[in-house]
């Protein structure tokens, strides 16, 4: 290797801020260009739309599955009242329309006419009542936690103090109310979630014994747009139309969840194997599935972000201008343009762009600034030792990192930034749960975690209060803590935008976190299909009643 | 002079014979089935026996290499399977064993003058810088070449291989030395050094052996005193003189009308035993030599003879003496 | 005349001093060529990967996003990885912990597993039973979860995440010598029966000697195989760890987690040089051992032809 | 019997090893008869094992036959194939091993062993083949066949290994039976029977003998012709009666002193001073004259031709015309 | 030889309970619970849950209702995918142990042929065709060559299914349904075998080279037996002791699932199970899954110790 490289290396890489070239991706739709090239595998198929998914377990009872791809598999079988649309907005479904009381405490939902479950039997509001009530059962072990809702009585019933919940009211079949005790925004959707057939799942209820009810996990019966045909563990769930549907039965008549792993998705949709699959976010792929001609694909930005915890508690990190100096001295354009190569832009705020509450202005943007964070460093009294590392007194500036994945981007940049910085930096890769374990005890100075997809922007920062007691960076702010509670008591979006815009205002100012990136989701069709639409709250179940295959 | 060195009191041993998975049978060889005699300091016991008839059984149990079933073994006063360890490494210094198979008793991944030379090193009657030369020593006295000392086992003939083995055993410089056949894979030429080498030793360093041969000849230049093994036991035991001239059961008269004479001329009338070779897993009733005797009767398939003294410490198991 | 005829006294001198057997070793791996360009391979693997980065203009290189994966240049031989960084210079500095690993654990659990192997054939009996029951109950742990409580415990005890890999690579060859002792075992109770192994014992020798020197060269060659096979499990499973935070951490490069870096299709399809040199290096570290132990398993086999 | 069964031509055969080339089998021609005995005797390590093997091409990897021919019925054994040569194997010429421990393989029981040469030469069923392993293993003289061929070699003495392997080589009833000491691990009685039972083939069958011995006894009993060997060659070659009574080579002399006879006990053994040459560097001299009480100058330079008088042949000086020069 | 059967089975359950109770504590151990691993979980309904799963109570006392429950055939109910262990086990095991004993048979089958023909034919190409081959296959990891083999075979030849079990959609019976599958394993299957292949033949070729030298096979050559029945007889049974004690060891394998190979070829074995009641502490599919492949660990030991004695007539007597 001859020298004159050596030195436009050394230049290269010395140069402190490098505006990459990496261009930034926006959301956009691509049309199919060829749909002359569609696998004949796929024309084949003439009433049957397959979509990829991971693997899911086999639980097809909503509230009591625990993987995650149970949810997809079982939405289209189960229709809730309330759904978002693609903007996060609640729109309804199986409920006619709600009413929510001046004093925001009490429901009331009315039921569309007629509505059936997939066995024929009528759904009622019953039903309905039905569904809170299980959710209440002491032996109800599901993830569904009604607790934010704080339906009137419900803690009674569920402490064997009651025989109903108080405040669950059947005003007519088409009419329920519900009365809670603590305004919460989020409970609109809580309340109407999906509904239960009190026929089928309540016919052997006794309170606190639900073991009844995994019998029934594998023969769901619900109002969804299909119901389920069978179940092919780790391969395949297969569906067929639902002639009850309220809206009547879907266009095609077959509908397939097929299993897929990420190394082979790109090609079981090559090959017509796949009509709908999501696809890594990187030019390559888009490059590829553009090749192809016959994939309609949609670029859409994620419903969540990532993010480091800061661990607050650490004495070292309590001082606001060292987690400040952690994120200036952080090169997170470098990190996001490495992970995602353009489709991928920097977080500032923690919420996705994709939300109602999302924001920027006001908010410091934290631009990769070595100066700005040796200056505050040096503020705060953490002076460069002889090693090179800063240290206050006798302890030194190491900061661990746990992370799950091995390939975190994260590690290799945030490495040599803190180095420039004078931070010894200790990497360390650990299975997903020891990381929650130690996350949960509070042993780690950074982590790094994904949030799941948002529904409500208060998912992504309710832990943030002092008082909540999930709070795992251990921020304490009485100011976050106040804007808080307040952004959920109330159920008005105009008002809780306000109130999540001074929100992220103080965040940014006392960082608890290190907000990294926001990403892009590659959907990709089939052109054989149209009529889907993913979405970034519901993904295709919304689009599944309105499917058509082209001839 | 004539103390007894080793004393071998109705030594039984047999081996279980196997029983595989499906089925068990519990049969057992009796390889050795009660053998009494003693050895004196200085003694050349000859042990003379159809193949099979558990000459090394007996020579290896002896050296503990197998467990016995029943009886015991005096070296020197001490029953030799009640030995401590200690007491037993000692014993081992003491009393050698040449194999009868020269070529499996010798590990292939060793060269030679190490397989010598080892214990020699491990028992400190060598150190490792004139090892060597001792090794070089006892190898010439063998009747080995010296550029023989680097190479492995398989790169030897049959015989090369025996004196290889001799030379082992003889490092130790053992007081006593049980000798399977250590001369039947050599040439006359070799077999007369080597045995010469054997009378020198014991005539020079009081070492005693038990010379187990078929060579009857050989047996007769070199023993003292003989025994003769048939089916396990011994059937006769005299002093060499004694059995060579007097021999007095009738499978020793085989086996001496049998041996071959180095001379095309003369035609002798050999004994030719007929009839059934019994198997040690079943030995026929009575006298086990019955079925091949040409004097046998009832009596024989009876009553098992009496190992008897018929004076001059000649012992004869015969009905008929 | 001359009397060179050899008899008596044939050159006493060449005889006195003993060829040691490494030397006649050596002396006979020379002569074989297969064994000696392994050993050549090996030996330039260990300089490329101590000495080459000496010679890297790219070792001390951020992360730089100009040069993501750009394919091989006169600038950068083998390209640069998806952090721009130069391939060839990870490749050595890889091989360091790689080979170091590979080698390391493959001599501990060898020995570990013949010796433990060889004790229980020899001595049968209660130490057999109670080691080979120790090795059923050592087999049937599962590895996965052993393994996550190991990381658990060292990331408990803080030891600086570069030493990790080591002590894991000791625990398991410390937990991993069932297989092979009950490999060796199996031939050792063969063996013993062997009457050069009664020779042995007539001599008095001791067990160890019994063991060391008379048993366990006479497996050797399964040992070697062992070996071989070892090293490429290790360089690779290497790798695997570092899944579960137990390997080398990022971004330390070693070879095993170069070649997963590149675990999709298109890095698969379009960026070969992300993980054929990787691959080409184990390959030719195991190969070069192969046939190194080849040579010599040959070179200590006495039957063999020379 | 005009044309010998087999016959060799200056036959090498050489070691590669460490040291250097190790000619184990030098310049050796002779010829056996249909129905003829040949005793070799010779010094262990002169090479009459590897002369052996390199009759049935059976040497190991380092070994090699340099030079010559040998004859089998006319036809040069090294020259066939690997597929004639092994139909020649087992079924012409039977050979039995020094060695009767490592030569039976340890996993396969006796009968399996000796059946197998029978169903591999010789049309006939397995039952069949197992009836004639008994029936072998009874002539041999072996208590109980039915019980030892279902049991494996390691259980069996050595003396009975060393019949097992006549058994399978004398399975076919082969022409040419070729014996490396096949009687030394057995008592008298039976290597008596075994002698008569080898005659009675020879008889019966006019099967050829090839008996490597150590045992002048034996050879006396039952050779036609003996050879003596040393040092990879023949050095003397004469009917039986003649060698016994009229020995010419030193060595022949030396050996047949050596030999212990019951009833002539003397003090000590007489035996051959020196040690056989290293074979690695031999140089052009008669291989014994550094052991030899009458060696002469001609002896340390030249190589003896190998001449004959009235058939017996010798390779020294002594009888040579021009010993003298 | 009954006796030590015997002997050696009874052994066997003291050992089963130690690995039981040691395997427990291992998980135990774990850092983390099923209930961790669901961060959303508020600490009260964490605790909650907690209580109803009875991971609240001390390892002893968890072990020995583990135990109890056991004993009378109750292997527990699945926290993650709701739904006893048996029947959850049993749908996926099966599957694993298709190609995983499909890829035995053709592991051993080639690596029998070709390690003994390498160790016969030592230094020929063929030989180091094979130990190239071996080696290669041995240095890359296993994702990579089921990446090549997909590429390859499905996506450029189009003429093997890219993964799964069977077609998308697929109804076939019977005859059409075996031909279906068969299919769909045969590249899982390959990269199976070619994963074992390597050191297979490595173990057969080493055996090999040691017997071919020995007497034993001169005495067969003397005998003039045909080349085929010297090597594959009279050597190979010598060379095949030492892997009866590998086939054993195989035991556990059959049923243990290739998580990595299932993976990527999508096929619907145990392997993704366990890794997943791993990382989610499903404790009742880990310890029943575990245990039983610890039981198959020890029979297989006990089984290679016994055919060990059975095969090698050596070994029998004492
Ligand atoms: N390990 C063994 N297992 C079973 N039987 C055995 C074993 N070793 C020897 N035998 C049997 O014990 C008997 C005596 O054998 P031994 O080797 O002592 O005879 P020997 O007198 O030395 O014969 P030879 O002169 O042929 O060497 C034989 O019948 C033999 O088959
Ligand atoms: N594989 C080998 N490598 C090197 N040298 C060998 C090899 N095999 C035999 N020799 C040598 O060849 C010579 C002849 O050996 P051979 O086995 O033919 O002797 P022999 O006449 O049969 O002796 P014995 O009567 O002792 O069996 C010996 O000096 C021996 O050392
Ligand atoms: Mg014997
Ligand atoms: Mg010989």
């Amino acid at each position: 290797l001859n020298s004159s490289t050596d030195e436009k290396a050394n230049k290269e890489t010395t140069s402190a801020v490098q505006t990459a070239d990496i261009k930034q991706i926006k959301d956009q739709v691509i049309k199919a260009s060829n749909t002359g090239n569609i696998p004949a595998k796929a024309l084949e198929r003439k009433d049957t739309f397959i979509a990829g998914m991971s693997a899911p377990g086999g639980v097809f009872l909503p509230y009591f599955y625990d993987n995650g791809w149970d949810g997809n598999a079982t939405s289209p079988i189960f229709s809730p009242l309330v759904d978002l649309d693609k903007n996060g907005k609640p729109i309804p479904i199986l409920a006619k329309s709600w009413e929510i009381s001046d004093d925001q405490l009490v429901y009331t939902f009315h039921l569309k006419d007629d509505l059936k479950f997939s066995n024929g039997s009528p759904l009622t509001a019953d039903d309905v009542a039905f569904t809170l009530t299980l959710l209440h059962d002491p032996a109800y072990d599901g993830w569904g936690d009604l607790a934010a809702a704080t339906i009137k009585g419900g803690k009674d019933y569920k402490d064997g103090k009651a025989k109903t919940i108080e405040g669950i009211k059947v005003v007519d079949p088409l009419t329920i109310k519900i009365t809670t005790e603590k305004v919460n925004a989020k409970a609109l959707l809580l309340l109407g979630g999906i509904v239960l057939s009190k026929d089928y799942y309540g016919k052997d209820y006794t309170y606190a014994h639900l073991d009844y009810l995994k019998k029934l996990y594998s023969k769901p019966v619900g109002s969804g747009p299909y119901k389920l045909e069978k179940y092919i563990p780790g391969q395949e769930i297969r569906y067929v139309a639902n002639k009850n549907y309220y809206d009547g039965p879907p266009k095609v008549k077959n509908f397939i969840y097929k299993v897929t792993t990420p190394e082979t998705t790109s090609q079981l949709f090559e090959a017509g194997e796949t009509d709908y699959d999501r696809f890594p976010a990187e030019p390559e792929s888009v490059e590829q599935l553009k090749e192809l001609g016959f994939a309609n694909i949609k670029v859409t930005t994620a419903n969540s972000y990532s993010y480091a915890y800061i661990n607050n508690t650490k004495p070292y990190l309590k001082d606001k201008a060292v987690r400040q100096a952690l994120i200036y001295g952080l090169d997170r354009q470098k990190i996001t343009d490495v992970t995602y190569k353009g489709y991928g832009t920097v977080a500032n705020v923690p919420v996705s762009p994709v939300s109602w509450a999302y924001t920027e202005d006001g908010i410091n943007k934290y631009k990769y600034d070595v100066k700005k964070a040796k200056q505050l460093l040096d503020e705060a009294g953490w002076k460069v030792g002889k090693d090179g590392i800063r240290a206050k007194g006798e302890t030194k500036l190491k900061i661990s990192y746990l992370t799950s994945r091995n390939d975190d981007d994260f590690i290799p940049i945030a490495k040599e930034n803190y180095k420039a910085l004078g931070i010894q930096f200790n990497p360390e890769v650990l299975d997903f749960n020891t990381l929650l374990t130690k996350l949960n005890k509070k042993d780690y100075d950074l982590a790094a975690v994904s949030t799941p997809m948002l529904s409500d922007p208060d998912d992504a920062v309710a832990d943030l209060a002092s008082t909540h007691p999930d709070n795992s960076a251990g921020y304490s702010n009485p100011k976050v803590d106040k804007l808080l509670e307040e952004s959920v008591s109330t159920t008005d979006i105009n008002e809780r935008k306000k109130i999540y815009h001074e929100l992220y205002k103080e965040l940014s100012d006392d960082p608890p976190v290190i907000l990294l990136n926001y990403r892009k989701v590659i959907h990709a069709n089939n052109a054989r299909i149209s009529g889907l639409n993913p979405d970034n709250f519901t993904g295709i179940s919304s689009s599944l009643p309105n499917l058509s295959i082209k001839e | 002079m004539n103390e007894t060195l080793l004393e071998v009191n109705n030594l039984k041993k047999f081996y279980s014979s196997k029983s595989t998975l499906f089925k068990s049978v519990n049969e057992q060889v009796k390889a050795v089935d009660g053998v009494t005699f003693s050895i004196k300091k200085g003694d050349i016991f000859g042990l003379v026996g159809e193949s099979g008839s558990g000459k090394s059984t007996l020579g290896k149990t002896i050296l503990r290499l197998h467990n016995k079933t029943s009886g015991d073994v005096f070296f020197k006063g001490k029953n030799v399977f009640k030995l401590s360890k200690k007491e037993l490494i000692h014993y081992r210094l003491q009393s050698q064993l040449v194999f009868q198979d020269p070529f499996s008793s010798l590990n292939p991944r060793i060269r030679i003058g190490e397989a010598i030379g080892e214990a020699m090193i491990q028992h400190k009657l060598a150190s490792r810088t004139n090892v060597r030369d001792q090794v070089l020593s006892i190898m010439e006295k063998c009747g080995l070449s010296p550029y023989h000392i680097d190479r492995y086992p398989h790169e030897f003939s049959g015989g090369q291989r025996q004196r290889i083995v001799i030379a082992r055993a003889m490092a130790l410089n053992p007081e006593f030395v049980v000798t399977d056949e250590p001369v039947s894979a050599l040439d006359v030429s070799i077999q007369a050094q080597i045995i010469n080498l054997f009378s020198e030793l014991q005539e020079k360093e009081n070492l005693s052996y038990l010379f187990i041969s078929h060579d009857l000849s050989v047996v007769e230049h070199l023993c003292n005193k003989v025994a003769i093994m048939y089916l396990g036991n011994i059937v006769e035991q005299a002093s060499r003189d004694e059995l060579f001239k007097n021999p007095l059961h009738p499978y020793t008269k085989a086996l001496l009308s049998a041996i071959p004479i180095p001379d095309p001329t003369i035609k002798r009338e050999k004994i030719i035993l007929k009839g059934e070779i019994p198997s040690p897993i079943t030995p026929p009733s009575g006298c086990k030599f019955r079925t091949r005797c040409p004097i046998a009767q009832k009596k024989c398939a009876d009553i098992p003879p009496d190992y008897k003294d018929v004076g001059s410490n000649h012992f004869v198991a015969c009905h008929f003496v | 005349m001359e009397t060179s005829l050899v008899t008596d006294q044939p050159q006493k001198d060449a005889v006195s001093k003993p060829i040691s057997l490494w030397k006649q070793t050596y002396m006979r791996l020379r002569k074989n060529k297969l064994a000696i360009s392994g050993l050549f391979f090996l030996l330039a693997m260990i300089a490329f990967s101590f000495i080459g980065p000496l010679f890297s203009p790219y070792v001390n290189s951020t992360v730089n996003v100009n040069l993501m994966n750009h394919p091989p240049s006169a600038e950068h031989w083998l390209g640069t990885d998806k952090y721009g960084r130069d391939v060839l210079t990870r490749l050595m500095l890889a091989g360091q912990i790689s080979l170091t690993v590979g080698i390391a654990s493959m001599v501990l659990s060898v020995l570990i597993g013949s010796v433990l192997g060889a004790v229980a054939g020899f001595y049968r009996g209660i130490i057999d039973q109670v080691l080979m029951r120790l090795a059923d109950i050592l087999m049937s742990i599962p590895g996965l979860p052993l393994l996550l409580i190991m990381g658990a415990i060292l990331s408990e005890w803080k030891t600086p995440s570069e030493y990790r890999i080591y002590i894991i690579m000791l625990m398991l060859s410390l937990i991993g010598w069932p297989g092979l002792a009950r490999l060796v075992r199996g031939q050792v109770l063969s063996l013993r029966e062997q009457p050069f192994i009664q020779a042995a014992q007539i001599l008095g020798l001791s067990d160890k000697r019994k063991i060391f020197y008379h048993l366990i060269p006479n497996i050797f060659p399964l040992l070697l195989v062992v070996a071989t096979l070892n090293v490429a499990g290790a360089i690779l499973s290497e790798s695997a760890l570092s899944y579960l935070g137990l390997g080398v951490t990022p971004p330390t490069p070693s070879w095993g987690n170069m070649i997963d870096a590149a675990n999709n299709l298109v890095d698969f399809k379009k960026r070969p040089w992300l993980w054929i040199p990787p691959g080409a290096a184990i390959f030719l570290t195991v190969i070069s051992i192969n046939l190194l132990g080849d040579g010599l398993r040959d070179a200590l086999d006495p039957k063999m032809k020379r | 019997m005009n044309t010998p069964l087999l016959e060799l031509k200056d036959l090498h055969t050489s070691f590669h090893t460490e040291e250097g080339t190790v000619t184990a089998v030098n310049n050796v021609s002779f010829s056996i008869n249909p129905g003829e005995t040949v005793c070799i005797v010779g010094e262990s390590g002169c090479g009459k094992s590897v002369m052996a093997l390199s009759i049935m091409q059976l040497l190991s990897d380092s070994g090699e036959i340099t030079d010559g021919m040998i004859l089998f019925n006319g036809s040069n054994l090294l020259e066939k194939t690997k597929k004639e040569m092994r139909k020649i194997r087992g079924k012409d010429i039977g050979m039995i091993f020094q060695e009767p421990m490592t030569s039976l393989n340890p996993v396969f029981t006796i009968g399996d062993q000796i059946t197998e040469t029978l169903l591999e030469h010789l049309s006939i069923s397995k039952a069949e083949a197992y009836d004639k392993a008994i029936e072998l293993v009874t002539l041999l003289g072996i208590p109980n066949a039915k019980k030892i061929v279902k049991s494996y070699p390691h259980e069996l003495s050595g003396g009975m290994l060393q019949r097992i392997m006549i058994a399978i080589a004398l399975g076919c009833n082969p022409k040419l039976l070729i014996a490396d000491e096949p009687t030394t691990a057995l008592d008298v009685t039976i290597q008596a029977q075994i002698l008569d039972l080898l005659q009675t083939i020879k008889h019966d069958l006019g099967t050829s003998i090839l008996f490597i011995t150590h045992d002048l006894g034996v050879v006396a009993e039952m050779a036609d012709t003996v050879m003596v060997m040393y040092a990879g060659k023949i050095v003397e070659k004469a009917q039986v009666v003649e060698l016994f009574q009229n020995p010419k080579h030193p060595y022949t002399k030396g050996l047949l002193r050596s030999k212990p006879v019951i009833g002539k006990r003397t003090q000590r053994l007489h035996s051959i001073s020196g040690q056989v040459p290293k074979l690695t560097d031999l140089t052009e001299s008669c291989y014994f004259s550094e052991r030899c009480e009458h060696c002469m100058d001609i002896c340390k330079t030249q190589a003896p031709p190998f001449i004959s008088e009235n058939d017996h042949y010798t390779a020294c000086w002594l009888y040579k015309e021009g010993k003298d020069q | 030889m009954k006796q030590y059967i015997f002997y050696r089975f009874l052994q066997m359950i003291p050992i089963l309970i130690g690995t039981s109770f040691l395997i427990f504590v291992l998980f135990a151990l774990l850092p983390g619970d099923y209930i961790d691993s669901n961060p959303k979980l508020t600490p009260e309904r964490a605790q909650e849950l907690r209580e109803l799963y009875g991971l609240d109570k001390p390892i002893l006392e968890r072990y020995v209702r583990w135990f109890t429950d056991l004993v009378k055939g109750d292997f527990g109910f699945s926290l993650k995918y709701q739904e006893p262990v048996t029947s959850l086990l049993n749908k996926f095991i099966w599957n694993s142990f298709l190609i995983a004993a499909v890829s035995l048979f053709f592991t051993w089958t080639i690596a029998l042929f070709t390690g003994v023909i390498s160790a016969v034919k030592q230094y020929s190409w063929f030989d180091g065709f094979v130990t190239l081959g071996v080696f290669a296959a041995m240095s890359f990891p296993s994702f990579f060559i089921g990446l090549l083999l997909i590429k390859f075979f499905a996506v450029d030849l189009g003429i093997l299914p890219i993964g799964g079990m069977i077609d998308t959609g697929s109804n076939t019976t019977k005859l059409a349904y075996l031909l279906e599958v068969s299919k769909h394993m045969v590249l899982p299957v390959a990269i199976l075998t070619l994963l074992s292949v390597g050191s297979l033949t490595r173990y057969f070729r080493t055996g090999m080279l040691e017997v071919v030298r020995q007497d034993y096979i001169r005495t067969a050559r003397a005998k003039g037996l045909k080349e085929r029945s010297i090597i594959f007889k009279h050597a190979l049974k010598n060379a095949l002791l030492p892997a009866i004690t590998l086939l054993a060891f195989e035991l556990p394998g059959l049923f243990s699932g290739a998580i990595i190979t299932e993976q990527i070829f999508n096929w619907p074995g145990v392997g993704r199970i366990q890794l997943e009641a791993l990382s989610f502490r499903d404790y009742p599919v880990l310890m029943s899954f575990t245990m039983l492949l610890s039981f198959l660990t020890i029979i297989g030991n006990f089984l290679a110790d016994i055919t060990y004695a059975a095969v090698d007539p050596r070994i029998r007597l004492k």
